[in-house]
């Protein structure tokens, strides 16, 4: 197996005297599609901030492309090549649909190229999202829906190797959560990006990813096929303080 | 409200002036004098104290008295008067209209060092003479500006005379502070260059901010120094701090003296007679020091329901006689103007008056004190209006 | 009492003061980010009427506090309902809450002052009250600014019992939090808001009162008291009622030990130092949670 | 500022060419105005110069700044200092690049505090630099105040100010058009988002803050001349910086055109009103500005730009 692109080691993250993430590790190669699952409250969006620099770990090492970003700020993920979507779209709402995908082309996307661009252009990405009729509306206008398929677009423009995606089918619809996968794996195989993802709807999730990683109280406690991690009894365990767990897991 | 203040009174005034002059344009004959003063802002407080309702008496004065006299002619006299809000933009943006738009006959200065400071290249250059009354400073002596009087005694007059006070007195010793203003600076050098001739010790100096809100540490240090006098170069709010302040721990030398507000009437009425009784401060008159002193005073108080205060608003009033006498005598070329107040001795309200260059040289420093509610002139002795309460009873 | 006590009491004193200047704005600003910029000019105000009233009708100005409190909180909610709650209502955001606050303040500021100049003329006032030295353990300090101290320590132990433990106190903090969270259990906003303003005023205008026993006062005496407001505010943390008590007093200590081992000329050096080095350090106000 | 891109540079060379246009014209109103007149014209383009700077940083990040009066007081005291060894226009230079050097100082301390933290941390810093400034010269210098006696004629202090002022516009111009502007709309919205998109945030601000300070240093320089006294409470004068905020932000901070309008606007407004009432003016002044904000929350330039908002 070629060298991890993006290699996370030991990740602690406490907040005083609680401890969110607890020594994670995880090793993400090109052109993987991982799910990262857990239940509610297991660290997984703190573990992702991690991952972007957006919150730095307690402990543990970050590193990206054989560069250690421990302790970076989040500009020097993206320009590493991380790219990340959030839990809630976080756009400029001010700007038209056009300028936030711009935003991201000029700053952190204007580092890279793809050895094949598919996503070149503003045109282009809001195209392949469905959003070049909303180009000139301001993004804060857009339906939520809408909103999140921009959030993509703005994290495509950024020109990722590893694109991190937090919960981008939340409160979707079951076509819409479809078409939103589909379209991750399109990304993917298209540009050969490496895409970790994060939901909570575990069952869309689980169609679609070759690998997963559960974390459970901040641990990670299981890491492999999807179909394996889904039986492994630790795993059902820990969801089984959830309502509705059982048919959420059996996918 | 039944309380006439000079800010409404001006208003009312010269609002009625304002409304009316349209209807009656204010005739050729009319002489105008204009001014920028604050009428609004910090500046405000001595402005309004000190010089407006003075120019505004005075205007009223004389066209009461049918105008004044210019080649056998009586004019009435017209102000042209605008608030500068406090700001030194304003305040040369203003006298540049009234020099080079408005074409006054004649300015009456605006309030502060600063304000007149930034006036005196216009002054010079389209030939407006000033007389100053709220500037006080070498530094304004030294421009060497034609056109520039200063009416006050400068800082180290002052201080000089408070020396010859305290060597009077046999005082030996002496705490210092002053604010860090232009004022406090060039009064501290003064009096530092005065205490050394007459050989008297400053056991302490200490300097302040506007803006402090306590000066107790420092006046208890001075007392455990126990100096035979206390002299605080102040403005307004350290005159009132350091008064309380100093009652309150006790601290009640054989001389007190402080600076500018020491002769407000509201210093009186805000710290009480009871309590102000001995303490000494710049001033130059009082209704005693004669009988022009003293319609003045009462001409004021009738016009403005209070008192003048007892420094600087007489050195104004002077400074509007001077300007009257000089357009009766020579008209209103200003060049002529300038002349006749360089060359002549004045007669004024607070004395003969003399110029040297922008020197007022004929005034010389005088140290008053509050006693039984009126501010004594207690030094020089050829112009007291009282003998000094010395050393300063405790305070009450 | 000691040298040392002695400095820290009259430090602690002036804090006092300090404190009493900023809890009306830390309770609008804290609790309702209106950003009233025109804080010092109610405060003159409360100062003038309290002066006012003792020099015409010669009642003591302990007594007319209340009336003052009374007068400036009516003033409050009309102020409120003409200039805020249009602003409060259509504002996306806090940011733009402040902003607008901030800007109407401005013209609050111009009209507040000038209509007091107009009325009573810019000349410095001032009364003698309370001016007597009182003897505490061999320290003697003036009785006024005890007073004030006083004050400044039993409002805001008052205004922190309140808010901790009734319930418009609950309320006030649930809204500060969130106001459509407090609206949705039923926090009436629309009263509440005018309320929390009223009182911010009233406070202002108490100080005032206090403040015109101390120190002279003029038209243009209110936009330092602002700046100190704001800075005992910032330094205190918004909203926190022991914050500003607290704040006031540290910048108290710090000018009077500061003053002693440095000299009086850096006092303001001093003050605003503290405040750009604390802000520095914490953003959020030492008393932040 | 790197190069701007191509589509966002479309009316860039126009509104250039319209500035120095516009330039050109006010230059010649020396020789048509009176002294007084000419004075109020010095006073328009100085706020608008300020009110334009200010908004250039402030205006798309949202960030409120009370420091305008500290750069424009250390220019003012450039002035103070250099005018007898130095020409006039160098001063001005000078104090243009020393009010730019103190921006990315404090810059750099200061600007991850928000809100209303910013604005109180910055105002404390001019405060701190006036009574700095204070205690230097009082302990140093013995004075309080410098004294300039050679001030150059009002037509050059006019001209000077004018370039400032236009330079001031071109800049924003560019800004708006440049990657920096971009950044700077970025952080405005969330700073965080523009970081995780690789903007390094603190560069952007610490550049734009600083750029943007360049003009009220060079302004103070410019400016000082006038009052013949230079004291510290003057030139840094905590009213400078309120005004510059008031009339950005009723002007419209995120628009170029509104600081102008609103400059000119106020200036004339408020020395009509001063000069016609000079009593009630600052009362109808406070009145207006309360009503001003209330209706016309977008600002002045919400009366002649319509900004269009679809809902999709």
């Amino acid at each position: 197996m070629p060298e991890a692109l993006l290699s996370a080691r030991g990740v602690s993250v406490r907040f005083g005297g609680l401890t969110a993430v607890n020594g994670v590790d995880l090793d993400v190669h090109p052109g993987e599609l991982v799910g990262i699952i857990g239940p509610n409250g297991a660290g997984k969006t703190t573990f992702f901030h991690t991952l972007s620099g957006v919150l730095k770990p307690t402990e543990g090492r970050l590193v990206v492309a054989g560069d250690d970003l421990t302790g970076r700020a989040p500009y020097v993920y993206a320009a590493h090549g991380v790219a990340r979507t959030f839990q809630t779209p976080r756009v400029f709402r001010d700007m038209p649909a056009a300028d936030n995908v711009r935003f991201a082309l000029e700053f952190a996307g204007r580092l890279r190229r793809h050895a094949h661009d598919a996503f070149d252009d503003v045109e282009t990405i809001l195209g392949f999202l469905g959003l070049a009729e909303m180009a000139a509306v301001p993004a804060g206008a857009l339906t939520p829906a809408r909103q999140r398929l921009l959030e993509i677009g703005v994290a495509l423009g950024a020109r990722p190797r590893v694109l991190l995606l937090d919960e981008v089918a939340a409160g979707l619809t079951h076509t819409e959560v479809d078409a939103t996968a589909q379209l991750i794996r399109r990304v993917r195989d298209e540009l050969g990006v490496a895409v970790i993802w994060i939901e909570h709807a575990v069952r869309v999730l689980m169609n679609y990813v070759e690998r997963v990683a559960v974390l459970h109280q901040g641990a990670k406690i299981a890491d492999g096929d999807p179909r394996a991690v889904a039986r492994a009894p630790e795993v059902i365990e820990a969801y089984l303080g959830e309502d509705g767990a059982p048919e959420r897991i059996a996918a | 409200m039944n309380r006439s203040t000079p800010i409404r009174g001006i208003a009312v005034a010269l609002t009625a002036a304002a409304v009316l002059a349209p209807a009656m344009p204010a005739s050729a004959q009319d002489i105008r004098i204009g001014y920028a003063i604050a009428r609004s802002g910090p500046w405000a407080v001595g402005a309004q104290v000190t010089q407006e309702p003075n120019y505004v008496m005075w205007a009223e004065q004389v066209n009461a008295a049918g105008g004044l006299n210019v080649g056998g002619k009586k004019r009435k006299v017209e102000l042209v008067a605008y608030d500068d809000r406090s700001n030194m933009e304003t305040v040369v943006r203003t006298y540049e209209k009234l020099m080079t738009s408005d074409k006054v006959d004649l300015i009456l200065p605006p309030w502060g060092t600063g304000a007149n400071f930034a006036i005196m290249p216009l002054a010079a250059k389209h030939g407006y003479p000033m007389l100053s009354c709220t500037a006080a400073g070498r530094k304004l002596i030294g421009m060497k500006n034609p056109y520039f009087f200063a009416l006050l005694q400068q800082p180290d007059v002052i201080m000089d005379a408070l020396a010859e006070y305290m060597v009077a007195r046999k005082v030996k010793t002496a705490a210092v502070i002053h604010v860090d203003e232009l004022f406090g600076l060039e009064m501290y050098t003064g009096l530092e260059a005065s205490m050394k001739r007459k050989g008297i010790q400053i056991v302490e100096k200490k300097s302040y901010p506007l803006g402090i809100k306590d000066l107790s540490p420092v006046l208890k240090g001075m007392q455990a120094k126990k100096p035979d006098a206390f002299i605080g170069l102040t403005y307004p709010p350290g005159t009132f701090l350091s008064t309380g302040q100093s009652k309150a721990i006790g601290f009640s030398p054989k001389i007190f003296y402080l600076a500018v507000a020491t002769a407000f009437p509201v210093y009186r009425d805000k710290m009480t007679p009871a309590t102000v009784e001995g303490v000494m401060g710049i001033g130059s008159w009082n209704p005693k020091t004669g009988a022009e002193a003293k319609a003045y005073f009462d001409a004021h108080v009738k016009r403005w329901k209070k008192e003048p205060d007892r420094w600087a608003s007489a050195h104004c009033w002077a400074g509007l006689q001077i300007l009257q006498a000089a357009v009766e005598k020579v008209g209103l070329d200003r060049k002529k103007i300038r002349d006749y107040i360089a060359g002549t001795e004045h007669a004024t309200i607070i004395g003969k008056m003399r110029f040297k260059g922008s020197e007022n040289v004929s005034t010389p420093g005088v140290v008053s004190q509050w006693q039984n509610g009126e501010f004594e002139v207690v030094w020089p002795p050829q112009r007291a209006t009282s003998a000094a309460l010395f050393p300063k009873p405790d305070w009450k | 009492m000691g040298f040392w006590l002695e400095l820290a009491a009259s430090g602690l004193i002036t804090g006092g003061i300090y404190a009493v200047v900023a809890i009306g704005l830390n309770l609008q600003y804290g609790l309702m980010r209106i950003m009233n910029i025109s804080h010092g000019e109610f405060l003159m105000l409360g100062a003038y009427l309290t002066w006012l009233a003792h020099t015409t009708l010669k009642i003591n100005p302990i007594l007319l506090l209340p009336v003052v409190a009374i007068a400036m909180f009516l003033l409050g909610v009309v102020v409120y309902r003409l200039c805020f709650r249009r602003i409060a209502r259509a504002a996306p955001t806090v940011e733009v809450i402040e902003a607008r606050s901030l800007l109407v303040g401005f013209g609050l500021m111009f009209l507040v002052q000038n209509t007091v100049n107009l009325i009573w003329g810019a000349d410095l006032r001032g009364y003698s009250f309370m001016a007597e030295p009182v003897d505490i353990g061999g320290a003697r300090f003036m009785a006024n600014r005890l007073l004030v101290f006083g004050f400044a320590v039993a409002a805001s132990l008052g205004l922190l019992a309140l808010l901790r433990w009734t319930m418009i106190g609950k309320a006030v903090r649930a809204m500060m939090q969130s106001p459509t969270g407090a609206q949705l259990v039923g926090v009436d906003t629309g009263t509440l808001h005018p309320v929390v303003f009223g009182a911010g005023l009233a406070l202002a205008g108490v100080a005032g009162g206090l403040l015109s026993m101390v120190y002279e006062i003029s038209p243009s005496m209110g936009e330092p008291y602002t700046v100190t407001a704001l800075i005992v505010i910032t330094l205190g943390g918004l909203g926190s009622a022991i914050g500003s008590l607290l704040g006031g007093f540290l910048l108290g200590l710090v000018e009077a030990f500061g003053m002693h081992f440095t000299n009086p000329s850096l006092k303001m050096v001093l003050s605003y130092g503290v405040l750009v080095a604390v802000l520095v350090a914490r953003p959020k106000g030492l008393f932040a949670r | 500022m790197s190069l701007p891109s191509p589509s966002r540079m479309r009316g860039v060379p126009f509104a250039l060419v319209l500035t120095a246009g516009g330039g050109l014209v006010l230059a010649t109103l020396p020789w048509l105005l009176s002294d007084f007149l000419l004075a109020l014209a010095l006073s328009c383009l100085m706020f608008a110069a300020l009110a334009v700077s200010w908004s250039m940083f402030c205006g798309p990040t949202n960030y409120l700044s009370l420091a305008t009066s500290a750069f424009f007081g250390l220019g003012a005291y450039v002035t103070a200092w250099g005018l007898e060894s130095m020409p006039y226009g160098l001063t001005v230079l000078v104090g243009g690049l020393v009010g730019a050097a103190f921006a990315a100082l404090i810059g750099l301390a200061v600007l991850h505090l928000r809100g209303a933290y910013f604005a109180v941390i910055t105002f404390g810093l001019t405060e701190l630099t006036l009574h700095s400034v204070t205690y230097l010269e009082k302990t140093y210098a013995n004075t309080a105040g410098r004294i300039i006696s050679e001030a150059p004629e009002n037509t050059v202090i006019y001209w000077t100010v004018l370039a400032v002022t236009l330079l001031a516009i071109a800049t924003a111009i560019l800004v708006r058009a440049s990657r920096l502007g971009f950044a700077l709309s970025g952080i405005g919205g969330d700073e965080e988002r523009a970081q995780t998109l690789g903007v390094n945030t603190r560069r952007v601000k610490v550049i734009a803050f600083s750029l943007s300070a360049f003009f009220p240093g060079a302004l103070g320089a410019a400016m000082a001349v006038r009052w013949t006294y230079i004291e510290p409470l003057s030139v840094f004068n905590p009213f400078i910086g309120f005004q510059t905020v008031l009339i950005a932000m009723v002007g419209g901070a995120q628009t170029l055109l509104g600081p102008i309008v609103s400059s000119v606007f106020f200036s004339l407004l408020t020395e009509f009103l001063r000069l016609r009432f000079p009593y009630a003016f600052l009362i109808v002044l406070g009145l207006l500005l309360v009503v001003l904000v209330l209706y016309l929350p977008g600002g002045l330039a919400s009366l002649f730009v319509r900004r269009g908002r679809q809902h999709a």
